[in-house]
């Protein structure tokens, strides 16, 4: 299968999904700049012109309430954030209206807004510019909330939230957008709710969404070069969540690390615990370990960032650790950041 | 673009539209009154379990505007929206019944009072949050903008939305985009119980202060139904040729309490001699004495329509009252 | 010790705080008015007038960032939201500004802006005004989250918030608003991050903040009917979390049962068993079980709303079934709100 | 309450300050000049790792206003602040440092270049949200209005700001509860890429527009430092006065990429003609001549300057490449 980048194949399910649907347009800040928001808009905008991708004024809330009344209205609004950290000025409009309003106007039809959003990294781009707000939004029943890992994942789940009757929020981090895989040509969605295993496994079960599941990927690489086996699963989207897929594989492994991108207190990385203590909990053979940022704003200064930040080396000692093990690990893996100077 | 000016309209200026127009107008807003305090005086008996503010002398906001609507334009309300919704059409028993939580409520029970809705006619929404569905109306119009499509949006909000912040990028937003919106504000001196001088500039009104964004601002008398009519035709108008949105304030004022069915006159925030004063001017008797001075009916049609009227709300109380609640086993049903 | 209601404990703290401190004012929508918020901001008024008892036109996010600039000039913002929903409109200055202020300026020192919020329930308020924000906040390091469940409680942690140096959101539920307790005279702060044992037992553990605090005492009374010992844990501040008190209770019982008045996913719930699945795991006889609301917004039809929130008998049948108790609860214990009707 | 209207003030009218208080101001231009120009070349080093708006032909906006300000009073900025802290009197050691990531930074290397702050001296912080120091700053001027102080508090802002719900609840706030806040609008023509005719109502500018809010509202040449100054003078007063807040627009440009340190004539959004223009009207160039023609000192002087502000940079960049990175173990310190 051929391969793309990440941004590629952003790019790309955005042409295909609006030459299959003409009720789709993109929308947000910048979306048809020469930057195109790191490529992801610019196919659309030379395929489709400002016709369908609509720059827009410095409005995040009233943006967010003009696309559910579009969507209302039978359009399909895909909305681009290029800072998830812009989203809590439409945090009212996304929790108390897009995700209530199927249920609490009767059941009669959704708004099936969809928001993309980056998530800020590396290059010191500071407290402002770099949360992961996956669950915050993910705690809200009304909305899905995907986090793709991979570029094949950025665009099945993007082909899926064009597509589908919910409002969905991507969150995409900045880290992934260089990376390379296979994607194929089509348009094919893929499912919320199915998360993938990234990496099959036998002694310790990590799960990590969105980034933390390729750092896990390289956490897995370094473990296995100390003979241990790491499963890695991406659940895709956080909300729905695959429980299944979380548990059979703790029920397997009897051990469990969970990386994230955001605080562990009341995070990301909390809800997998808790899932595997209510419904795996005879299977746990060593306590949780939650790998996360620790509890401060992401400093800018790069010793401090580098420290912030989970990375490969600190969750494989995390299952080294959860397995009771006391092999070292046998080498450090450069931060996904290392050579990165932007475009930030 | 102009804007453009308008003095308040009175009805002493004989600006009647043709008679079968004025007479629905007055049914209308008699038919919505005659709901509203049926529904204050059964609320008291504690079936109603719906937060409700009620719009009992605001009526002929709602029935002028949408005397200037087509059955494909949209509206947008907020949590005081009973009369938004029956003027563009909502079926009374939906709303009736939402109130009493039933499962043949318009929003099957789970909305409540300030999340009335009626898609079928094109009453999209309304939301409880302060300015949600300005914005949201906003992107209804910019979508009929996109498809060339002479339907148009109409957001009604009050003056208390006018504070906050998605107000101005709604307008900034409209006005850019030049969607066709008409924007309702009825100004009715309070938000909650604060009134307005303490909450925007002194020496200059709302829509002189909207004039600013450039698009055409205009205020009527917002008891007066004819007037506002008319403005909102020459809104509706304008927006439906593609110039953008358009922007009317209506002068009103609430009777009852901000919440509730009750009289307030002992809350202290607003004077005895200030609610009687718009109780003098009642919309709804002024265009009835309007309609009968000129000879568009009598009395007796008034007294017919009265008896009507009460016939038809008991008619759909007793249909709420006789349905079902929703069952525990579709708790769910709706999220997605 | 005499007893107070929860709102007048409220109004109590503020006046004293008031009078120890200058500096400290009180600002809302509707503060003072002649509800002055059921009747917590009343004493402050009467005793100070609207020189320091300030209402404000309706701009959340505005006057959130106002209160951050008048803290950073050294006054002390009480700020009260009728309906925690509206914070919404308010998250961008909260977790943007107010929560890293003192971190990303270099930690010269914090704004201490509190925040105090109802928590709507009973009467139907619906899905935009019955929903418990207390996890969303307490996601973010730099913020403090209380959540008071008794008189006292309601007194001791108004008066640490305005006496200390952090920022901090106080969640009052409606329903407990008319409960009465022992609150002592003085203006004695209680720590954040202390939790307290409501109920002490030896059989179950059952956490849960604000209302759920109440009704898991009442679900504890139930349970004692049928001769089982439950604890009930009241965190008291959910940021910073007593995850000792937790995990001793649990040591102890061997059985744990979290009910909350938010959403399990990404919630409080979720945190309470990812602590004891990391530091107790050894200890738990049992799957974790989590009582919650259920995965749809607050419905307003009355048996829906029954049906929607955690009630002590809810709380009893889960504390059984963890327990693989055989035994039917006792009896029915009648909503906390049956008989609210406002003011709402 | 009046609003007053100002005209561009040109430099050719010749109302320029005294000697001493001319050649501070053209000496502060050229210092922050020389501190970005040396910044942007050194940023190519890739040793700032923090995103970097950088102010260069934007000088005069800051420096005039300064000019007007006590040390008491204090002043908010955002994304674009290097020149509103500098001008404010913040360290230049301590934001090289910020910006090299060091623990001598302004902000110990936590907040980066787009959150510079100096309480000492009364910038107290910058902020890379759109529009949230505005409100900050109205809680400032809240605080020194319920003090009765004579301190006043500045917001400095970009013409995206405009835009945002905040500006106008800030602005609505401000006026209503008379607070002494001097805003001061950045209009340099573009959002990131985005020109103002596509984000803001056509036929007015934003100056006009916040007149509907019952506050003064003035424009000034942002590239003339002498101009701005009186306005800012003027404004000050106004607010030291408890008259209320003032509004001055600001016309200036940003003469390189929105963030980093390039020139970016290629990048389609605006043509090099219109740069170019700009560049003709630097702000820095202008009041040299201007003092020079006005024999308030020779060229000799302003050779002299450069040197002396050209060491001065240097000497910041080697304090700060000396300086230590933070230690990882004070990672979490002053999260609380
Ligand atoms: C964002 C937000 N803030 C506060 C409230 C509380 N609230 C409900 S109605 C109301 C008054 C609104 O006044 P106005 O818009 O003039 O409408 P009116 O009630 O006068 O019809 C307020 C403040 C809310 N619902 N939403
Ligand atoms: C709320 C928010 N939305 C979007 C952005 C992204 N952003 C950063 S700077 C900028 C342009 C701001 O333009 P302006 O206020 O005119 O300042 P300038 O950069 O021109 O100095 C934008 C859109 C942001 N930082 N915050
Ligand atoms: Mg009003
Ligand atoms: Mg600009």
């Amino acid at each position: 299968m051929r391969t793309l980048k990440y941004w590629q194949a952003i790019n790309e399910a955005t042409v295909q999904c609006m030459e299959a649907d003409p009720n789709i347009f993109v929308a947000g800040i910048g979306v048809d700049d020469f930057k195109g928001i790191f490529g992801t808009t610019r196919g659309a905008l030379e395929r489709f012109g400002r016709e369908r991708v609509h720059d827009i004024p410095n409005c995040e809330n009233a943006f967010a309430g003009v696309t559910i009344g579009a969507a209302a209205m039978g359009k399909r609004p895909l909305v681009v954030h290029p800072r998830n950290d812009f989203m809590f000025l439409a945090t009212d409009m996304l929790f108390n209206l897009a995700a209530k309003w199927r249920y609490m106007f009767g059941n009669k039809g959704g708004v099936p807004v969809v928001t993309r959003a980056i998530v800020g990294r590396g290059w010191g781009q500071g407290a402002t510019h770099s949360q992961s707000t996956h669950a915050t939004f993910a705690h809200f029943p009304g909305l899905y909330v995907a986090t793709p890992a991979s570029p094949a994942d950025a665009k099945g789940l993007l082909v899926s939230a064009l597509t589908g009757s919910t409002p969905v929020i991507i969150l995409e981090n900045r880290a992934l957008y260089e990376l390379e895989g296979e994607v194929p040509e089509a348009a094919e969605p893929i499912p919320f709710g199915k998360g993938r295993i990234v990496r099959a496994g036998t002694d310790v079960t990590i799960v990590g969404a969105s980034l933390m599941a390729y750092e896990a990927a390289r956490a897995a690489d370094i473990l296995a070069d100390q003979g241990i086996s790491a499963e890695v699963i991406d659940p895709r989207s956080i909300r729905p969540l695959d429980e299944e897929i979380i548990l059979e594989s703790v029920r397997k492994t009897g051990h469990l690390v969970v990386a994230d991108t955001s605080w562990a207190t009341y995070g990301f990385s909390a809800e997998v615990a808790a899932v595997v203590a209510e419904k795996a909990l005879g299977s746990l053979r060593a306590p949780v370990r939650r790998v996360t940022i620790p509890d401060c704003p992401a400093p800018v200064s790069k010793p401090l960032e580098d420290a912030f930040h989970p990375s490969p080396a600190s969750i494989a000692r995390a299952c080294l650790d959860v397995l009771r093990s006391d092999v070292a690990i046998g080498r450090e893996v450069a931060d996904v950041q290392a050579a990165f100077y932007g475009p930030y | 673009m102009t804007t453009t000016e308008r003095p308040h309209t009175a009805i002493a200026d004989g600006a009647l539209p043709p008679a079968s127009a004025a007479l629905e107008l007055v049914r209308a807003m008699m038919r919505i009154r005659t709901v509203e305090e049926t529904l204050a005086d059964l609320y008291k008996e504690q079936e109603m379990r719906t937060p409700t503010h009620f719009s009992i002398g605001q009526e002929a906001v709602a029935v002028g505007v949408s005397g200037a609507l087509r059955p494909t334009d949209v509206a947008y309300s907020g949590h005081r929206c009973h009369a938004h919704y029956l003027a563009k059409g909502g079926d009374l028993r939906g709303m009736v019944a939402e109130l009493y939580g039933r499962e043949t409520g318009c929003a099957r029970g789970r909305g409540g009072s300030v999340h009335l809705n009626a898609p079928e006619v094109g009453f999209i929404a309304a939301s409880a949050i302060l300015g949600e569905t300005m914005a949201a109306a906003a992107g209804s119009a910019w979508s009929f903008a996109m498809d060339r499509s002479p339907r148009i949006a109409v957001s009604y909000f009050g003056d208390g939305v006018v504070e906050e912040g998605i107000f101005h990028e709604t307008l900034n937003f409209a006005v850019v985009k030049q969607v066709p919106l008409l924007l309702i504000c009825e100004n009715n001196l309070y938000s909650t119980h604060t009134p307005l001088e303490v909450r925007q500039p002194s020496g200059t009104t709302i829509w002189e202060r909207v004039r600013s964004y450039q698009l055409p601002s205009v205020i009527v008398d917002g008891n007066d139904v004819f007037a506002v009519l008319a403005a909102a035709e020459e809104g509706a108008a304008w927006c439906r040729e593609g110039k953008g949105p358009y922007f009317i304030e209506c002068s009103t004022y609430r009777w009852r309490e901000h919440v509730g069915p009750n009289w307030d006159y002992d809350a202290g925030y607003r004077t005895k001699a200030e609610v009687d004063s718009w109780i003098a001017k009642d919309p709804v008797k002024r265009a009835q004495a309007a309609v009968v001075a000129a000879g568009y009916c009598g009395d007796e049609q008034i007294i017919t329509w009265s008896a009507e009227l009460q016939q038809e709300i008991a008619e759909a109380v007793a249909y709420a009252k006789a349905s079902p609640f929703p069952s525990v086993e579709t708790l769910l049903d709706g999220t997605y």
